[in-house]
Formats: C-alpha cells, structure tokens, sequence
C-alpha cells in the first residue's frame, strides 16, 4: 500500500475529519454549519499555499497540492452531473401531474436516458464513446455527431437573427455613451470583413482605391482593438480579479457562507 | 449521381429547421428540439464524464492498482455524498462535499486573480512616456491613460470631485469604445454559426438531395 | 543537521519577506547574464579558466536541483566550450555532467539527490586545448520552503489579505463605510416614478440564473429596493422568473418590502410569479406580456445570455424607460445600445452594498477600492519613474 | 414620408430575417472570393509554430463546442495541418465539457486522413476529455499522466512512444487553445505563469476582445480572433505551404475563407440598419417636432 505523506495527510483532512464532523453533526446541529467551513478552509488553503511554498510535502509530486488536483478532477465529474437530478425530478413530476408543456417533458427525458444509456452502456462493455477497433463509431457517437452537434450548433445560430432585428429596431444612438459605442462598433465591423471591396466590386476603377481605404481601415480596427479596447479591458481585468480573489477569500475564510445555503445568522 | 443522403444528415437537417422555426413563431417543433436538446446534452455529459474522466481516472485504478490509488475512495466518496442533498432528512451531510469542492476551485482560482492578472497588467500599464512621438502618444499615453481612467470609474469609496468625475468620464469612454468593439466582434462570432447551418443545409442536405455537384 | 556549501547571500531566500527592499533586493540579485567587458586576450597555449565560479541550491523550488554560475574568461577560441564535472566528495571520482557554449554562463543540474554533498568542476576546452579547472565549495540541494522568484505576489496576496480582513472587520464593528450612491439608482427612482405617474406596470426582471449566481444575489437585493419604491408610490409591480430557487427569495424579498413600508394592502402574490425553466419559452412569454401591458419602466438586473437581446428590444418597441445591469461584460454592449441606462461590471455590486449596508459587502468593497487605489499609485509612480529612465521597474510585477 | 418612417420601425421583426438569411444563402451559392487582410497577431502565433524544430510537443486543446465550431474548427484544423508539416508532435486534449471531446475526434479524423502516412501514438496522440479544466491544466503542470492516465481509447500513457519525451506542460513547446468562454482564460492566467509554457489562443470572436489585454502583457503569444482569425490563418499556411494551396483551394468543405464572404455581406446588412433604424428615429423626431410647433 502507498503510505505517500501527500495521500495520507489529504486522507485525514477530507476523508477523516468529515467523517468525525458528520458523526459529531448527528448530536450537534450547529456542527452541521461550522464543520464543512472547517473542511473547506484546508481544500482553499492548500493550492494559495503550494503557489509560494516548494517544500516537496507540500508541492513535490508525492505532497499534498498535486494528489489533490488529481481528486478534485473525479469530484468535479460528479459535480458537473448534479443538475441531472432535478432535471430528472422535475421531468417526472411535470409527466406524471400532466402539468402544462409534460409531453417536453417526455423529449427530454428520452432524450437523457436514451444517450446517458448509450454512454453508460459505452463505460461498462469497454467500448468507450468515440470509435469501436473497426474504426466505425458507437452508437453514441452516432447521437452526438447527428443529434446533439447540429441541436447545440443551431440553437446558437438563432442568435444571428435577434442581433440583426435588434441593430435595426432598437440600436439607437440616444446619449454619448451609446454614439461612442455604436460608431466604434460600425468602424470595427468595417475594418474586420472587406467590406469597402464588396462595395466596389461592381465598379473596377474604383477597386484599388477600395483597396486601399480598406487597408487603412484594418489598421484603425488593430488600433482600436489593441490600445483603447486593451485598455479597458484591463482596467475591467484587475477590477474583477480583486472582486474575486475578495470573495475567494471571503469564502475559504468561512466569512462567506450562501453557497452552503446558510443564512449570515446561522 | 443518384441523391443519396444518410439518415443522420436528414435528422441533423430536419433539426436544424425545427430550431429555425422559432424564427417564424414559437411553436411546438421548436420546443421538441429544444427539450430534446436539453435530454440529449444531459445524456452527453453523463456519457462523456463518465469514460471519460470517472473510468479512466477513477474506477479503473482502483480495480487494477489498488495498492498504489486506494486513496482515490475519499473522492469518489465525496462525490457520491455530493448527491446527498437531495435527501430530504440528511442533506446536510453532502455539505462536507460541496464544500471542498467550491473551496478548492475558489482557491485555485484565487492563485491566478493577483498573480496571473492583477500583476502582469499592472506590470504593462506601466509604460514610459519620456519621448514624445506619435507612437508614444497612441499607443502608451492613450494606453495608460485607458488602463487608469478605467479604474477610477469603478471606484466607489470616495464622492467624485470634480477632478475624479471628469477622469471617470474619460474612463466611460474607454468602455464604450472596448463595448462598441465588443460588439462589432459579436455580430461576427454569432453570424458564424448562421454560416456554418447554413453551409450544412445547402452543401450537405440541399444539393446532394438534387444530385448537384 | 544542514549540510550544503556556502551560498552566496543574495541568493538565499529571505523568509522574512521585508517589503519592498526585498523587492529590489531580489532584483539586482538576479545573476547578470552581459558577459565580462572584452579586453586583449593573452597569448598563451592553455586556456584561460572561468571565473567566480558558484555552485547553489537552486533557490525557489522542490529540491533536486544545483544552479551553477560562472563569468567566461576573455579571449575563448570560436569553437570553445565549457565542460562542466561532478564528484562526491570524499571519493573524487569526477563524472561528466554537461558541456555549455560560452556566453550562457549558467547551468541548472537536474540529477542532484537532496542532502547529498557534491563538489563541481569547470573548465574551457577547445578541440586539443583544456584550461585549468575551477573546483566549486561543497553544495547540498534541497527543496526550499518560499519561493523567492515569486516575492511580489506573495506580498500583493498578504497586502490585500489584511486589507480585506481589516476592512470587513471595521465594517462588522458598526463604523461608518462610506460608499457613494450609483447615478444608477436615481434612474431606478425617477423611471418608477414615471410608471406611476402614467399608472402603467413596473417589471423587474432578475436575470435567468439561480441563487449561487452573485449577480442575481445582487439583483435581489436591488429588486428589494425597487419594491420599496413601488410600495412606497403605489405603483403595479411584476416581477416574472425562470428559475425556482430566485423565484422563493424574490418573493420573500418584496413581501418583506412592502411590508416595510408599511403597505401590506397593496402586496398581491401574484407580483412575483414564475413562468418557466426553458431559457426561450422564458423569453418568448415574457416578451409578450411586454407587448401586451405595455409597462412605463423595465428591469432587466442580473445575469442574462442571447435573451437579453429579444427582452431589450421588445421591451424598447412598448416605449419604456429600460434600465439594465450586469456584471459580466458579455451582454453590457447590447444593454447599453437598447436601454436608458445601464449599471455597469461592478457597478451592480456597488449598488447592492449601497442599498443593503450588509458589513461584509461594504467591508469587501473598501478593500477592494484600497487595492485599486494602491494600483493606481504603483501605475503612476511607474510610469513617472520608467520616464526618468528606470526602465527596469515594471519588472518588480511581472510573475513566474 | 413620416407615415412611410413609422411603419420602416415598426417594421415585422421577421422580414429582417429574411434578409439575413438571404444575405447569408447566396455566398454560399455564389462565392465572391474576397481577399482576406491579415493582423499582427495572427501573423505572431503563425510565426511561433514556424520557429519551432520538427519533434517539438505541441499541445491543442478543444475548449469549445459545436455553438462556435465554424469559428473555432477552421483554426484547430490549420494549426494541425502546420504542426503534421513540420513533423512536430502533436498532443490533443479536450476540457469543455459541451462537445470538446466529440470536435476533438471529428477534427483530428479529418485532419489525419490528408496525411496517410502519420502513426497515432509517434506523430499524434489524442488525450480526450477530461472535467475540472483548472485542476486538470495545475496536474499537466507538474505531470500529464497525473491528469490523463491513459488516451482516449483507454491505452495507458506509458505505451504511447511520442510521450516518452513529454512528461508535464514544461516540456511542450506551445499550447494552443481553441477556445470559447472561459477555459482560455485559465491556459493564459493559470497554466502559463505558474508552468511557463506559452500560449496560443484561438477564441471565438465574442470572447476575442478581452485577450488583447493578455497580448498586450505578453501572457499569451499569438492569436486567431473568430473566423477572420482562421481565415488568416489559412491565407498564411496557403503562402507558405504549396500543398495546402493546392488543398484550400479544391476542398469542397467549409473553410474560414469561404465563410468571410457571407460575414463581409452581413456585417454590410447590419451597418445598414444601424444607420437606417437611427435616421428613421431621428427624422420620426424631427416630424413629431414639426407637428408640435404648429
């Protein structure tokens, strides 16, 4: 048995400690609240600590920090299927009270169970979800190259549709604000396509002079792009990070507790 | 050459006008794609999660190797108790779950919000303007002055004065030139995905239905 | 007991961090890689010999590793090449380790076993030709307990570690935070008043995302204030929802509003109702109903994806005042372009402490200004210093 | 005239539609062949692969999905097309969970079907997907095998020849991430400063402008914005490899290129009725005015 010092030290932190806290819990309620932000301090700690500390303990590859990023990949497959739950939940309470819209209901359960089978079937014959050794692909590859693919891609591309009604009907340059934004906007999109090359394509005299403004164009659009768009992008990138490592650490420190679905009081 | 269109391509094209549809009016082939959507991404995840990160990283090297991943029971376990919550008396149990989850990924993230970003762009915002030329003026004086004017609009502590009120105008301007692009950019990243159905629909379903090409 | 040669100061790691001389400190530490000044080299049939010649731990990591530095002698031949030899003190059997072309002056050797004690040796050979050989102290590699090469981000995360604790802490014990009052807010009030005024609809959308969403926590808390108003105007408030869990705390959020202001009367359960769970069908019905009451004054605070492009212009086509807010800038170019005004990126988030006085926001929030503030300074400061002709300043913040 | 200007605004959302469909079917009908203008930045990342020595790791990661394939394919596929060139050895991993894995494989067997005579496991390997892309990037950083134990159907790392050289993202030349959201963010402010490896990122064009701050700061070293980005891209890979000429030019499959001509007629469309939608309002205005004054 590999006794690592990372393993064995990340065992007694998440596997040990819970378990005490969850027996405890039983008796005490108010343990119930302060014991997973207990936990939680450790798990947020430990790759802040692994940024500045090397100590092999720690950092090396049989220490603490890179056993737990192995973990926290398979915690994050399950977590990533938690929605399917309720999604089941609703489905079947929608199909079995006949509420409005039930039959959706129908699609997309069959939809779920049908290719989560498929996948599941995939896991447990060996046969995975891409292709068979013969080269010809698994039925679940089948659905999501001819189902899923084309649903994801064309749902999306509605978007193009609502863009171009929005432009016409409610686009307006109704203070600075939205004048500065849409003329940037309007130079942007004629410098990134050639634009000036299409409208003079049925009139030859004029292409190389088309050419050219086009030319120019696109450097205005790099320019915009780089300094003005690059400075407010990094003037809303620092904002934002010190808004998130403040919340980081508001959460690791327990100060923070709603996403455990505790009130402030509790 | 005789039109021949597998299955697969009719059902993506069928799904593809169905999603369409919406456009004309919300009617109910638009809600059996969208709810068949929502199914079949689901099945994905649960397909895709588990071949290819729950097997591989997981349940075969505890089948094989136990001896060398006996340790990667606490988190299959944890992952097993994440679902506790929809238990209505013991739900509280599968806090211990989340809580490690959302405080590991917060605090990972954490190690990139000031050393990956808050640092290397101050480091570039810092820019000499000791010689002025036309390329010190547009690119590091407008640069700067983008960067800082920015800042000070999002600063909320102290009542604008008439000096901070004027650099925080300057700094609204910078954002609507940074949205404006934005949304030059959009308009091309959304009107891809109408040229990529459209391409699928003539070049793949349209013309091999009537044999051209 | 702590064997391992004698290093050089500079490159030890200082564990006690002092600020900003460490700063400097570690940056002149920084080996200098420009080769020695050219002078006449001197006739001779041997080669000259390396030198100050240093064999470290190499600082700043997890063991294993021995960092060799040296300044090349003038005068190599073209072809020369710096071979470099390990041996295990007592026994001095020398191994060959690697040879490097002059002008790197620099080795990392990977092979070291931690607390093993090992002696090096370099020396300049051409193709017949060898130069005396410069023996290092005796070295031991370990892995180290800071990582030097990352002083300032350690600084810039215990900075604004005790600036963040400190500010919530003050919050908490009741002191005044001042935080000024969004422009945002007083549109909120004036576009409620409007509706009033015509005796059309008030409708707040909170975004389509759930409660572990900060932006529809912040939504909420604004929603509360927006309820406030209406209850204190008269005015018909309709707030629709697609997700469950926003749905609960909305309406736990206006009951308590109009209770507030003391107008249970006007309170109706239905002001707050939830539609669907299907991001589309949400729109759809949603837009409809806006076409069909036509309200004075629209909400649409939260967080939004493509749909917020439909609600905008359908609700811009009734002719209402719209307000929006988002945090993410992703959906703000469209808000901006559709509606009268737009709460924008942190602005949301300022809003919502404004309204709610809740210590860790305020708290949180004036951290988080301090750090701009300290940015800002460090920005100016740079670019007057870099002007003057200290060009190498801006590399105190670059990371590794 | 005013009556004419209140219905143009009131106009049915629908017909707008129809113009852009219109606008979008007859490119594709009719190609025009618009010549495409290249940027610094892609030109940087083009020129980044091109320093690299054949047997040089190159990591592609697929962090998108079928919602910005258009954009995003063109751009993994030409970046292949020049790493199997260079006989460069070429590592593929998918992170986003929304189809990465599935455009991963239909990528690479397109792409690898025009180069018969490459080996899996010595020029290509193909990793598949893996969930938690911020923890799986901080294991790639210290070892590859701690993240992805084995390829994607399932062989075990230690069997693939061509890893043998790559054991974490320290020793791979370039990573290149084509990208939609977020997971871009994390190779250039997580993978990159904390393991040192540089970045090439494709994103789509909505995500595109946020990574100029990064370039500008030199986090990232080269990037492909949207479709005009892969567009470039296969204008480059056409100057400077005749074969690919030859292969842009007779495929009857999409490419960026072909695409730019739709884009070219919409963004056309768009600007339109910006301008019109706002001399409409403006002029409704002026009557409304006119009328009031009298």
């Amino acid at each position: 048995m590999n006794f690592e010092f990372g393993r064995v030290a990340l065992v007694v932190l998440f596997a040990v400690l819970p378990v005490v806290g969850i027996a405890l819990g039983f008796f005490a309620p108010a343990l119930r609240a302060r014991g997973p932000l207990f936990v939680a301090f450790f798990a947020g700690i430990i790759p802040i600590l692994s940024l500045y500390i090397p100590k092999r303990f720690l950092s090396g590859e049989a220490g603490m920090r890179p056993r737990l990023d192995q973990w926290l990949i398979i915690v994050a497959g399950f977590a990533l299927l938690l929605g399917i739950v309720n999604v089941i939940q609703n489905g079947t309470r929608k199909v079995a009270r006949r509420e409005k819209g039930w039959p959706y209901s129908v699609v997309l359960l069959t939809g779920l169970f049908i290719t989560g089978g498929l996948g599941i079937w995939g896991a447990i014959s060996g046969q995975g979800i891409t292709s068979l050794p013969n080269g010809s692909g698994t039925p679940f590859k089948w659905i999501a190259d001819n189902f899923f693919l084309p649903l994801q891609a064309t749902i999306f591309a509605l978007l193009a549709f609502f863009m171009a009604s929005a432009a016409f009907r409610a686009f307006r340059a109704r203070n600075t604000e939205a004048t500065i934004l849409l003329v940037a906007g309007i130079l942007v999109m004629s410098g990134r396509v050639p634009l000036l090359e299409f409208l003079a394509a049925p009139f030859p005299p004029l292409q190389p002079a088309a050419a050219g403004a086009s030319q120019a164009l696109g450097k205005l659009t790099e320019w915009i792009m780089q300094t003005p768009n690059g400075a407010a992008q990094s003037g809303i990138i620092i904002g934002a990070a010190l808004g998130a490592a403040s919340m980081a650490i508001r959460l690791i420190l327990g100060i923070e507790k709603g996403y455990l679905g505790l009130g402030g009081g509790e | 050459m005789t039109p021949h269109v597998d299955l697969g391509t009719w059902i993506a094209a069928l799904l593809t006008l169905f999603a369409l549809s919406f456009l004309y009016k919300d009617n109910p082939l638009f809600r059996f794609t969208e709810s068949l959507f929502a199914g079949v991404s689901l099945g994905y995840y649960v397909g895709t999660t588990l071949n290819q990160t729950l097997m591989p990283n997981l349940i075969n090297p505890l089948i094989h190797d136990f001896n060398q991943s006996w340790d990667l029971l606490v988190p299959g376990l944890l992952g097993v108790i994440l679902y506790m919550r929809y238990l209505p008396k013991a739900g509280w149990v599968s806090r211990y779950a989340l809580a490690i989850y959302v405080a590991y990924y917060i605090g990972l993230d954490f190690t990139r919000r000031l050393h990956g970003e808050v640092l290397p762009q101050l480091a570039r915002a810092i820019v000499p303007l000791s010689h002025f030329d036309a390329h010190t003026i547009f690119y590091s004086l407008v640069f700067a002055a983008g960067v800082f004017s920015v800042l000070i609009y999002f600063f909320f502590s102290k009542e604008q004065d008439v000096v901070t009120r004027r650099v925080a105008r300057v700094g609204i301007y910078f954002l609507m030139v940074s949205f404006g692009a934005a949304f030059g950019f959009t308009v091309m990243g959304r009107v891809a995905l109408l040229i990529g159905r459209m391409n699928f629909l003539i070049l793949n379903w349209i013309y091999p239905l009537f044999g051209i090409r | 007991m702590r064997t391992g040669g004698l290093s050089r100061a500079q490159a030890r790691p200082t564990l006690v961090a002092a600020p900003l001389l460490a700063l400097l400190l570690q940056l002149l530490a920084r080996p200098a890689s420009a080769a020695a000044p050219e002078t006449t080299p001197p006739p001779s049939a041997e080669l000259p010999a390396p030198t100050s010649f240093a064999a470290i731990d190499r600082p700043s990591d997890g063991g294993g590793a021995v960092l060799l530095t040296w300044k090349d002698p003038p005068g190599l031949p073209a072809d020369a090449a710096i071979q470099i030899r390990r041996a295990v003190p007592p026994a001095y059997e020398w191994a060959d380790i690697a040879t490097v072309k002059p002008g790197v002056q620099r080795y990392e050797e990977t092979t070291a076993k931690d607390g093993v004690v090992y002696r090096y040796e370099i020396r300049a050979t051409a193709a017949t030709l060898a130069g005396p050989p410069v023996v290092s102290d005796p070295v031991a590699s370990r892995d180290n307990w800071f990582a030097a090469n990352r002083t300032n981000s350690f600084i810039a995360t215990a900075l604004f570690l005790a600036i963040l604790l400190v500010s919530i802490a003050m919050a908490k014990s009741g002191k005044n935070i001042f935080i000024r009052r969004i422009a945002g807010l007083n549109a909120i009030d004036e576009a409620i008043g409007r509706a009033t005024e015509v005796g059309k609809k008030v409708l707040y959308i909170p975004g389509i995302q759930s409660m572990d969403e900060i932006q529809t926590i912040a939504s909420i808390s604004i929603l509360s204030h927006v309820a406030r108003v209406t209850a204190r105007y008269g005015a018909d408030l309709d707030v629709p929802n697609k997700d469950p869990l926003t749905f609960v705390s909305a309406r736990e959020v206006v009951r308590s509003a109009y209770l507030a202001e003391g107008r249970p009367d006007l309170y109706r359960e239905e002001m707050v109702n939830y539609v669907t769970y299907d991001q589309f069908a949400y729109t759809a019905a949603v837009s409809a109903r806006m076409t069909r009451e036509k309200p004075a004054a629209i909400f649409l605070i939260g967080y939004f994806f493509a749909e917020s492009l439909i609600l905008a212009e359908t609700g811009q086509s009734t002719g209402a005042i719209q307000i929006a807010g988002q945090a993410d800038p992703t959906q703000l170019p469209f808000f901006v372009a559709t509606c009268d005004y737009t709460l924008i990126g942190e602005e949301l988030y300022a809003a919502s402490a404004y309204l709610t006085r809740e210590p860790i926001l305020l708290g949180s929030m004036r951290a988080q200004d301090i750090a701009k503030a300290i940015v800002i300074l460090l920005g100016i400061l740079g670019i007057i210093l870099t002007s003057f002709g200290l060009v190498s300043y801006p590399n105190l913040f670059k990371t590794q | 005239m005013a009556g004419f200007v209140d219905k143009l605004l009131n106009i049915d959302r629908r017909w707008l539609f129809l113009l852009v469909f219109i606008g979008v079917a007859l490119p594709i009908v009719m190609p025009i062949g618009l010549p495409v203008t290249t940027t610094a930045s892609t030109r940087d990342a083009f020129e980044f692969i091109e320093g690299l020595k054949p047997g040089d790791a190159v990591l592609i990661s697929f962090d998108y999905g079928a919602s910005s394939g258009p954009e995003n394919d063109p751009m993994a596929e030409g970046i292949m097309r020049q790493c199997f060139l260079k006989r460069l050895r070429v590592v593929i991993c998918a992170l986003y969970p929304l189809g990465g894995l599935q455009l991963a494989n239909n990528s690479l067997a397109k792409v690898t079907a025009e180069f018969p005579d490459l080996k899996y496991g010595e020029d290509y390997v193909n990793l598949g997907f893996k969930d938690g892309a911020q923890a799986v990037m901080k294991r790639m950083g210290d070892d590859i095998v701690g993240a992805f134990p084995t390829d994607v159907r399932g062989t075990p790392l230690a069997r693939i020849p061509m890893m043998k050289g790559v054991r974490s993202l320290r020793q791979v030349s370039v990573v290149v991430t084509v990208t939609t959201g977020i997971i871009g963010e994390y190779w250039i402010t997580q993978a990159h400063p904390q393991s040192g490896v540089p970045v090439i990122v494709g994103p789509t064009a909505v995500g595109a402008p946020k990574y100029y701050a990064y370039l500008n700061a030199g986090q990232a070293v080269g990037m492909l914005s949207g479709m005009k980005g892969a567009a470039e891209y296969e204008k480059l890979l056409a100057a400077k490899y005749p074969p690919l000429e030859r292969f842009y030019k007779s495929t009857h499959a999409f490419t960026a290129t072909k695409g730019m001509d739709a884009q070219t007629v919409i963004h056309f469309v768009i600007i339109l009725f910006i301008i019109m939608g706002n001399v409409a309002t403006l002029s409704q205005r002026a009557a409304r005015r006119k009328a009031e004054a009298r």
